[in-house]
């Protein structure tokens, strides 16, 4: 039983496998139903922004516990041109892409815990965790 | 590798794999958009019960494939979405607007017939 | 605990208490999508007359459980909202956006009714 | 007759006990019809806030007098991590959770007078009052 796991991120099919082995720790991590989809899809929207905007990252899932509870953190990260403004990267709807601008809005609502750090130029982290109830 | 299309009548049906890449979505939009003109189809089923999560690519991409056939006359029906998919898609906020949806393949086709009975009659 | 869920027919009928907490309506979201599919159900109604008061968070809820449902194939309802709940919704500034509302349950079922049969005539 | 009562709010069932008392309270203050539910509602969107943001706290409604007029006021407070910019966290449809935005604005349309103070780190008290007509 591994407690953590790490997917290089470079092409569009490391994005299933991602959230393919993210749902497995999710699942060893105690998590179930529903709660496994909604990981798994979040970790597919962070990995699918490290393809599209930073071209390569990685992404690591790690079980975690802290004081009685126990659950899970994703942790996107990337060496790509990082975010500029985050608050506006946050909005719903906003993208500088052509798509929907609903990733990071959406996946912060689907975890229970959401961060992003960024530096122009220099790349972008985004920390999710979400705890078993 | 491309996407199968099945024609059965005036129906075009689709059946999603596990986890097709944007490449193949792209070109499944654009066969579906030959094949409705082609065959003068007049509906499309896309069955994505086999997916394991609707991302909101992949549901931008649904939505592109149901305005391409319904500029070429067909309408779009996508079926199987999964309850735990359903509830995800709308936790991050997806909703799906102007895509039809029904639960599976069976009522996905009789919504299609429910259409074209429409608009025979208002066309009598 | 979980909210029951009644199903008469097509349609599942679910009576929200007094003050159902955040587990139990996401429960209820998660539950509904299921149960939409296994009974094949065309419509959902939620009846809130029991509730005290319609708070953002309960609303936002409400519209959840529509769009899961949507994505399963099937429309949601909200009826017997209380007038006074009504009238401190649009004070607090809440619209119910893209959630259909009835008065009570009978006229639930006749919009359900109405649109099932208008999915056999209307459209184009 | 009590002419003012505390409740303390540290899960979510309390903010269903939180609104029903302030509005038996405000019906005992002369409140009658939809500023029953209004008043109720109002209660609920800040106590709601507590359990969301800052944990725990505690809500007070009291009857008041004030030449000649008579109301009721409610305090939400807590010690949680505070609002950084009140101005802000009163714009509809701002949120910094999962929600919509609309407690704070929404509340203040909802009574007749509404003040919060906060400073970050401190705790956040918010005042609002509702005088009968
Ligand atoms: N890893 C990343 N590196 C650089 N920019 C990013 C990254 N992830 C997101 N962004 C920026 O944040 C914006 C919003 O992201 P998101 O909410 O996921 O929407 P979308 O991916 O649909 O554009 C993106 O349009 C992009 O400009
Ligand atoms: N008691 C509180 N403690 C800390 N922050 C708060 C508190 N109440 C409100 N806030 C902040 O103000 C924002 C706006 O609040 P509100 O208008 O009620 O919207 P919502 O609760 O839907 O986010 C919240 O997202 C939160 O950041």
């Amino acid at each position: 039983m591994s407690s953590d796991i790490q997917i290089p991120i470079d092409r569009e099919s490391d994005i299933v496998t991602a959230r393919q082995k993210g749902r497995e720790l999710a699942a060893e991590a105690g998590f179930a139903g529903s709660d496994l989809t909604v990981i798994a899809t979040a970790i597919s929207e962070v990995a699918r922004n490290i393809v599209t905007y930073a071209v390569r990252g990685e992404i690591r899932v790690t079980r975690i516990q802290l004081s009685g509870k126990s659950g899970i953190q994703v942790v996107a990260s990337d060496h790509g041109p990082g975010i500029p403004d985050i608050a506006l990267a946050l909005r719903d709807g906003y993208s500088t892409g052509k798509s929907l601008g609903l990733g990071l809005p959406g996946a912060k609502r689907l975890m229970d815990e959401f961060e992003i750090a960024s530096k122009a130029g220099q790349g972008t982290t985004v920390t999710m965790r979400k705890w078993t109830r | 590798m491309a996407i199968p299309i099945l024609k059965q009548g005036d129906t075009l049906i689709v059946s999603i794999q596990a986890a097709p890449t944007d490449q193949e979505l792209l070109r499944l939009q654009d066969d579906l958009a030959d094949q409705v003109g082609r065959f003068r189809s007049r509906g499309v089923i896309i069955d994505v019960s086999a997916l394991d999560v609707m991302d909101s690519f992949a549901s931008r991409t649904l939505r592109g494939i149901a305005r391409t056939t319904k500029l070429r006359g067909a309408e779009t029906i996508v079926v199987g979405i999964q309850p735990d998919v359903a509830f995800a898609m709308t936790q991050l906020g997806l909703t799906m607007q102007d895509v039809m949806t029904a639960l599976d393949l069976e009522e996905g086709l009789q919504m299609l017939a429910r259409i074209k009975e429409g608009t025979r009659r208002r066309r009598e």
